[in-house]
């Protein structure tokens, strides 16, 4: 048959180690699964997302999925252009009657690994670091203050965010720095959502012997026993899934918002960090994640608010 | 925590930070001293960084990544000379086409090497440089205020650190001390009189530039092997530029230049605390504008206390044999 | 007295088409060969990847008006270095008065866009570069009165820019509605025509700027060479003492030409925000800024040549996305080492052939002998 | 190598510049112990030959021997070890560095700087004592006044062991005393044993101190005479090919009105160095004032200071009894308006701008003249037909309005500018240095071209450190030292001696001087 799908990935690159490679992983899987060859295109410059989200609609894609939140304008337009391409928009919300939108709560994965900071800290201070100051790093950052008060209300969070060029998102030098300049405050464990600049934090953590909390893809594998946990967002798996229901012909469009309950975020429990996530703190991050689904703890959506 | 403390750790960070900028700075020194601009120190780090990161992840040594990592930066460096020396290329031109080839080719051959999307494998044990305890750090802690200093800011640096801190005195004597130093200074200011007294002004050159490549590949490794454990695209991410803006504000001399880079470094440092902290009476500052305040503070400084610099009187020209 | 047989102090002068069309030429085919190894050595087919890039550059309709849409950034950027070169600056700072000019067409596109396009098209040309010459304005200003190394100034205005960019659109201009750092959408009345609505062409970005870079270049030349301003700009680039030997403020000229220079780059921003983007977006800029430094010097800071060294830049951005799209092993950094190779060679090593190829034309043009007196 | 053998003889010698062929066959021969002179327009190839002679260029053919020997010089390095030194025309030494250092430079004995310092010191010492050539070692050269920098290019000379020293123009930047002293230092050389190859565009020089000449024209090696069975008016011809006459014809001055009085005249630099104090002149219609004095005694600021370039800190200048200092008028484009011209003293500095073509440097300082723009436009085509009628009258060549002003010699680019500032027919000519490194055809033509704006009725200033330019130029002299006026006096009064004295500071040198004003 030839059903040909597409992925735009946005400006990491698919082996940022993070968002992207979890996208890129969704999509091997896909052509692993079936035996499907894809087209896909890494953005390089703003000016080129628009270029390549319809390029791939001309080139006959049946779906086009865009990777990240800059896409939305270019998959607004693409969509009103080729109105029988099916697109698919990762982490941000287009309403077109051919685009699907997923989005993830991650303001729920981040107050799950919260928790963990919360308890495995001895100092009662745990960090953050986000790439820029944008809402969706607030994102991270709200739900996991709230879940490290939640487990710890006389903890601090640190918070700080790397810089305001796109370089921000790939220094890990100055993850390092500012993991370390948080160490020095005293915090323990530290939770990075800063792309390639994430590896920094969580080298620095491992030299330093704390804790860093991975994001996105399962990152404990990089440096086993300092690496708490990660918080996973199952980009993998809305690639994966948008892909197959379109070639099924079960595709829809609309708004997937995928939490706790749909299994799109999580946190990863694996042999690398066996031991350093006690039992304890995975019973305490189940505990609250079924109270979310249940709906007895409210996480804030920073984008709500 | 104490305020002493604090200024401590501060500068602390500030060393680390400085760290590549200063090598970088001073790579820069000899070349424009020299006479020959370079934009390019951007590129030859991260062609450095690179090499070292890829030669230390196979032969599993630091030292050995080090050695290609300067090798790398040498040869960046010989291009460079090849075009604005030889060919008497525009420096700024090739300084940036440097930089951009740089920018393609270690992503492009990292993933030929590696399949890590351009990266190169996370480095441990001896593949990196560790932090090294000085003599009697244990047992000075208690020594009051100089123990904690000496533990704290002096102790427990990687060996680049200490490297970068023996090359501004080294490069001072080398600058200010030897026959290659006052070579250098003479054709930055004067191509045709060193030319006149018999010394060829293109070997002179190329072997500044030999120098750049030198101290500008430790610069590279530091990132990749040192301060960090691998390599990833782009991890230079400016500090090429940076480098260069100290040595302009340093005038082109060693130690303004150190103070310069630990400027950068130091603003660097408390712009990372500042973050969030609820000042009196201003509040909460949106970070973009802490993040902003080095630069925004050392144009200040330019403004105010810095004054006019004098750049070598020859630099930037290719020298052509004419009067 | 005996007659001399040549005219004294003038060398042989090599006829244009061989410095501006032969030399050039060599020097992008030295560029493709090597990147034709390095293609070989990742293991493809070079002569596919030129065929690639120049059918993606120029091949149909859509890829000339990508490739026509990016010149027309590099025409802006290449032409602010140049006017800052011919007041003898170094304007490294393009990027972040590109990023200002966003924000003055920006506001304009959303607050004032009751006006008719008619109205709004001057009002936002007039915000960009208003905007762009205020962010140029201040270092020129310290390098005119208090002697702050432009360089520098113009690298940390550039970091300032970005700063407050994402200040701008995070804190104050996001759309209330959406979750990304932009501004909502302008409205469809305030938007550049796109050149596809006036010319039978298929969609692409390219929009009504590009004629305002084409009457900026002609300004440019005319400015430059045929003005009393454009005069003293030059004389204060070449020769300083002889400009105040002149009565020529070399401070007064600093401040205009970089304020011209901001101006110019700011024009980016109608290009990117009023004619594709429709929406103030962050790093829309995206290092044309930078680029224009090599393109203003490949062009000799000559209009002619930086509209030539625009249209190679923007074929290669165009070209290049397409050869990362159609072959498989050439991925984005490869392009960007193509792009990088061509710059060594039509820029920094633009003499390495010229000798030779100048020996080649005297031998086969020797010198007329001209009657002296 | 014999006794006999010249010391440096050249055969043959051609090079050429693209179609310039800048050296024709040359031969010479220079006896050792002796000074030769060379003298040749400008443009000539004197300093192509001797660039050659120097490694600086390659002959493309023909020999040169050293000592009677066959020498193949590559570079200068080959060229030093043969035992060649050269005192180039325009200093090749670096501002920034001390004298020790300039002369170390290239022979600095080991790779550690201190101890070659250390003994290139003693040497110096021994050196500065043989010949007479004082100069502080640890002075850095920028801060030198040119007489003392070409002592250290002497001294770098000697240290490097030269046998055979090349001097290209070295007078066209002293003082009479400073080529005196040269000259001094020349004999001694010669006495020693050394051989001085000497360029210049001074026949008195040539006279002076010269054992034999050599005359270039247009590329080729035109004479070779004894200096003492030779003339300068022979000399002369020789050279331009025509006879030229040496001295200014003049009519006595007919002073009338005083056009702009210069009253209590301070100038403080931006270091807080006084470089004028307490100037007094008054510049009279008719009449041509020559300031003399060494040079670096406050002549440059002077001229700066009343063509608007600075602004004093204290005292009057007043233009037909108008107050300029404080006024709008007074900046450099104003002044121009109101009826000044300058010919600044250094064409290549502030003249000129080396890279613009003929007719910009044209209209350099007068390109807001409304005949120079129409509209917005400024006026190309008049602005060439402006510069090919220049070109014609002051014979500037080559003619061409195109070429940039870098390819004309320097005695054609100080016609460009002469020609510029004079044709704007201005009420008040300031003028610096008029003839410096100018052929004596040329010089014949500028000094005529002032006496007629004289004779015009026009003020001129002439600031000059040629004390026979002043000489013959000037009707009144005020000589300037150390910043203030020592004195002056009727040209017709002044003798060489006397002007001597008063540029070295002593005021009342002599009897007939007025005080000053
Ligand atoms: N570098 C050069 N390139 C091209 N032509 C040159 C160069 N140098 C000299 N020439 C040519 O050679 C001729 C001789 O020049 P040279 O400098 O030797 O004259 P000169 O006798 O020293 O004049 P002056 O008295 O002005 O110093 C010039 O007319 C010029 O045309
Ligand atoms: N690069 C060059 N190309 C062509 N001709 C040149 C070049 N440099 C010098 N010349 C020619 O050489 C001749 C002599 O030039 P030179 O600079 O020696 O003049 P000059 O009289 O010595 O001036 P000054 O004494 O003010 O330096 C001129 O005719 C000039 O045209
Ligand atoms: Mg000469
Ligand atoms: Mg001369």
């Amino acid at each position: 048959e030839d059903f040909k799908p597409a992925i735009v990935f946005d400006m990491g690159g698919k082996s940022d180690k993070s968002f992207n490679e979890a996208a890129f992983n969704g999509v091997e899987k896909f052509k692993s699964d079936t035996g499907i060859d894809y087209l896909e295109y890494e953005v390089t410059k703003v000016s080129e997302r628009e270029q390549a989200t319809e390029r791939m609609a001309r080139k006959g894609a049946d779906i086009v999925v865009a990777i990240g939140f800059a896409q939305a304008a270019a998959v607004e337009k693409a969509a009103k252009a080729y109105p029988d391409t099916k697109f698919t928009i990762i982490d941000m919300v287009v309403d077109l009657p051919n685009v699907q939108s997923i989005v993830f709560r991650e303001e729920q994965g981040s107050f799950l690994v919260g928790i963990a900071a919360a308890m495995a800290s001895k100092t009662g201070t745990v960090g953050f670091i986000g790439g820029m100051d944008i809402p969706l790093i607030r994102k991270f950052a709200l739900g996991y203050k709230e879940g490290v008060l939640y487990a710890n209300p006389n903890a601090e969070v640190i918070e700080n965010m790397t810089g305001t060029t796109p370089a921000a998102w790939n220094d890990p030098t100055k993850g390092s720095e500012l993991a370390k300049s948080q160490f020095d405050r005293n915090a323990d464990v530290v939770f990075a959502a800063a792309g390639g600049t994430g590896l920094g934090v969580l080298q620095s953590a491992a030299d330093e012997k704390k804790l860093a909390i991975g994001v996105d893809s399962n990152q404990d594998h990089l440096h086993p026993g300092t690496m708490l946990t990660s918080m996973l967002k199952r980009v993998d798996v809305a690639v994966y899934n948008t892909m197959m229901s379109a070639k099924d012909g079960t595709w829809k469009p609309g708004v997937q918002v995928l939490g706790l309950e749909e299994d799109g975020v999580g946190f990863s429990v694996d042999e690398w960090n066996k031991g350093v996530l006690t039992e304890d703190m995975i019973a305490a991050m189940n505990k609250a994640k079924a109270d979310i689904i249940a709906g007895k703890i409210k996480v804030t959506n920073y984008m709500d608010k | 925590m104490e305020t002493f403390q604090i200024i401590v750790l501060l500068l602390d960070a500030t060393f680390r930070v400085a760290t590549p900028l200063v090598l970088a700075a001073l790579a820069g020194m000899f070349s424009e001293r020299a006479g020959v601009v370079d934009i390019g120190l951007e590129g030859k780090m991260l062609g450095a960084a690179f090499a070292a990161a890829a030669v230390a992840a196979v032969s599993g040594s630091a030292w050995v990544g080090l050695g290609a990592g300067i090798l790398t930066s040498i040869a960046l460096s010989m291009l460079h000379a090849y075009a604005c020396v030889t060919h008497k290329g525009n420096q700024v031109v090739s300084g940036m086409a440097i930089n951009i080839v740089v920018a393609g080719l270690t992503p492009t051959l990292g993933y030929a090497w590696f399949s890590m999307g351009g990266q190169t494998p996370s480095l441990s044990g001896d593949a990196r440089f560790k932090s090294i305890i000085l003599p009697f750090a244990e047992s000075s802690r208690d020594i009051p205020i100089f123990g904690y200093l000496y533990v704290e800011l002096i102790s427990n640096h990687n060996i680049i650190v200490y490297l970068a801190a023996a090359a501004v005195p080294i490069c001072a004597w080398i600058l200010y001390k030897t026959r290659f130093g006052l070579r250098v200074r003479a054709v930055g200011e004067n191509p045709h009189a060193v030319d006149t007294a018999g010394i060829s002004v293109d070997w002179l050159r190329y072997k500044a530039l030999i120098m750049t490549g030198f101290l500008c590949g430790i610069a590279g490794s530091y990132l990749s092997t040192a301060h960090g454990a691998g390599f990833i695209r782009d991890m230079t991410a400016g500090k090429g530029y940076l480098a260069l803006a100290a040595l302009i504000f340093g005038k082109w001399r060693p130690v303004p230049t150190l103070f310069a880079c630990l400027l950068f470094a130091f603003t660097d440092a408390v712009q990372a605390r500042l973050q969030g902290v609820d000042l009196p009476l201003i509040g909460v500052i949106p970070v973009q504008f802490i993040q902003a305040l080095p630069y925004i503070l050392t144009v200040l400084l330019l403004a105010g206390f810095v004054g006019k610099a004098h750049p070598p009187k020859a630099i930037g020209e290719p020298y052509i044999k004419e009067r | 007295m005996a007659e001399e047989k040549v005219k004294f102090g003038a060398p042989l002068k090599i006829p244009g088409w061989v410095n501006y069309a032969l030399i050039p030429l060599v020097n992008l085919i030295a560029a493709l060969l090597i990147s034709g190894v390095v293609i070989l050595i990742i293991g493809d087919n070079p002569i596919e990847a030129l065929k690639v890039l120049i059918y993606g550059a120029f091949g149909y309709p859509e890829a000339v008006g990508y490739t026509l849409y990016y010149t027309t950034n590099f025409i802006f950027t290449g032409l602010a270095v140049a006017i800052a070169f011919h007041c003898g600056l170094f304007n490294i700072g393009a990027e972040g008065q590109a990023a200002l000019g966003g924000i003055g067409v920006g506001l304009v596109c959303l607050y004032m866009d009751w006006m008719p396009l008619w109205m709004i098209i001057p009002f936002a040309m007039g915000a960009a570069a208003i905007f762009g010459a205020a962010w140029a304005y201040i270092p020129a200003y310290l390098q005119a009165k208090r002697g702050s190394h432009i360089v520098i100034t113009t690298i940390m205005f550039n970091f300032i820019a970005a700063s407050l960019m994402t200040y701008l659109l995070v804190e104050v201009l996001i759309d209330p509605n959406g979750q990304s750092p932009e501004s909502r959408p302008i409205i469809e009345t305030t938007w550049l025509p796109y050149i596809h609505e006036v010319v039978s062409m298929p969609k692409t970005p390219l929009n009504l700027s590009f004629v305002y870079a084409l009457i900026l270049s002609a300004g440019f030349y005319f400015l430059v060479w045929h003005t009393r301003w454009g005069y003293e700009i030059r004389v204060v680039g070449q020769n300083e003492t002889a400009a105040r030997y002149a009565g020529i403020s070399p401070s007064k000229n600093i401040i205009l030409a970089m304020m011209i220079s901001g101006a110019l780059a700011g024009f980016v921003g109608v290009n990117e925000i009023q004619g594709v983007h429709h929406r103030l977006i962050l790093d829309f800029t995206g290092g044309y800024g930078f680029a224009g430094i090599a393109v203003a010097l490949m062009g000799r800071n000559h209009p002619i040549g930086i509209f030539l060294a625009a249209l190679l830049f923007g074929a290669l951005y165009q070209g290049g996305s397409e050869l990362a799209f159609e072959m498989k092993s050439i991925n984005k950094e490869m392009v960007i080492v193509i792009q990088g190779l061509i710059i060594l060679f039509s820029g920094a090593l633009e003499h390495m052939f010229r000798p030779k190829i100048e020996a080649i034309y005297r031998r086969f043009a020797p010198a007329r002998p001209v009657e002296a007196r | 190598m014999s006794e006999q053998s010249p010391a440096l003889e050249l055969r043959r010698i051609n090079k050429s510049f693209g179609p310039v062929h800048a050296n024709k066959d040359i031969s010479l021969s220079v006896d050792r112990g002796s000074i030769h002179g060379i003298v040749g327009e400008n443009g000539a190839g004197k300093s192509t030959l001797m660039s050659i002679v120097y490694g600086f260029y390659q002959a493309d053919s023909g020999d040169i021997c050293v000592n009677g020997q066959n020498c193949h010089i590559e570079n200068p390095q080959s060229s030093i070890e043969a035992g060649i030194g050269m005192v180039h025309q325009h200093f090749m030494l670096v501002d920034t560095f001390t004298v020790l250092e300039n002369i170390v430079l290239g022979v600095e004995g080991g790779y550690r700087l201190s101890a070659g310092l250390a003994s290139a010191r003693k040497e110096l010492i021994r050196l500065e004592k043989e010949y007479a050539l004082e100069v502080n070692v640890d002075a850095t050269v920028g801060d030198l006044p040119v007489g003392l920098r070409q002592r250290v290019e002497i001294l770098k000379a000697l240290y490097r062991g030269a046998e055979i020293l090349i001097l290209d123009e070295p007078t066209g930047v002293l003082t009479p005393q400073e080529a005196d002293h040269l000259f001094r230092i020349l004999d001694t050389l010669r006495d020693q044993g050394k051989t001085v190859i000497l360029i210049t565009h001074k026949l008195r020089e040539i006279m002076a101190i010269t054992d034999n000449v050599s005359v270039m024209r247009r590329g080729e090696m035109v004479a070779h005479v004894k200096t003492s069975e030779t003339s300068k008016a022979a000399l002369a011809e020789l050279m331009v090919g025509r006879s030229v006459l040496l001295q200014v014809e003049k009519e006595p001055a007919r002073p009338k009105d005083t056009l702009v009085a210069v009253r209590n005249l301070t100038y403080i630099d931006a270091d807080d160095v006084p470089r004028l104090k307490d100037i007094n002149l008054d510049l009279k219609a008719g009449e041509i004032l020559g300031i003399a004095g060494v040079s670096g005694n406050g002549q440059s600021e002077l001229l700066e200071v009343l063509g608007g370039m600075l602004t004093p800190t204290s005292g009057s200048i007043r233009f037909e009894g108008k107050e300029l200092v404080g006024s709008k008028a007074f900046a450099a484009r104003n002044l121009r308006k109101i009826g000044f011209g300058h010919v600044p003293e250094d064409r290549h500095r502030s003249g000129l701008v080396l890279s613009f073509s003929a007719n910009e440097c044209t209209v350099l300082g007068y390109h807001d003249k409304p005949e120079y723009n129409r509209g917005l436009r400024l006026d190309r085509r008049a602005m060439v037909e402006t510069c090919q009628t220049y070109i014609e009258k002051y014979d500037v060549r080559p003619p061409d309005p195109y070429l940039k002003a870098s390819g004309f010699s320097g005695g054609n680019q100080q016609k460009l500018v002469l020609a510029r500032e004079m044709e704007q027919n201005p009420d008040v000519l300031l003028v610096g240095q008029p003839t410096r490194g100018v052929d004596i055809g040329a010089i014949e033509f500028i000094h005529k071209q002032l006496i007629k704006m004289r004779d015009a009725g026009k003020a001129i200033l002439v600031v000059s450190v040629e004390i026979e330019e002043v000489m013959s130029l000037a009707d009144r002299i005020a000589v300037m030292f150390d910043g203030g006026i020592v004195g002056e006096l009727a040209a017709s009064e002044a003798t060489e001696a006397q002007l001597g004295l008063m540029m070295a500071g002593v005021r009342d040198a002599s009897s007939g001087a007025k005080a000053a004003v």
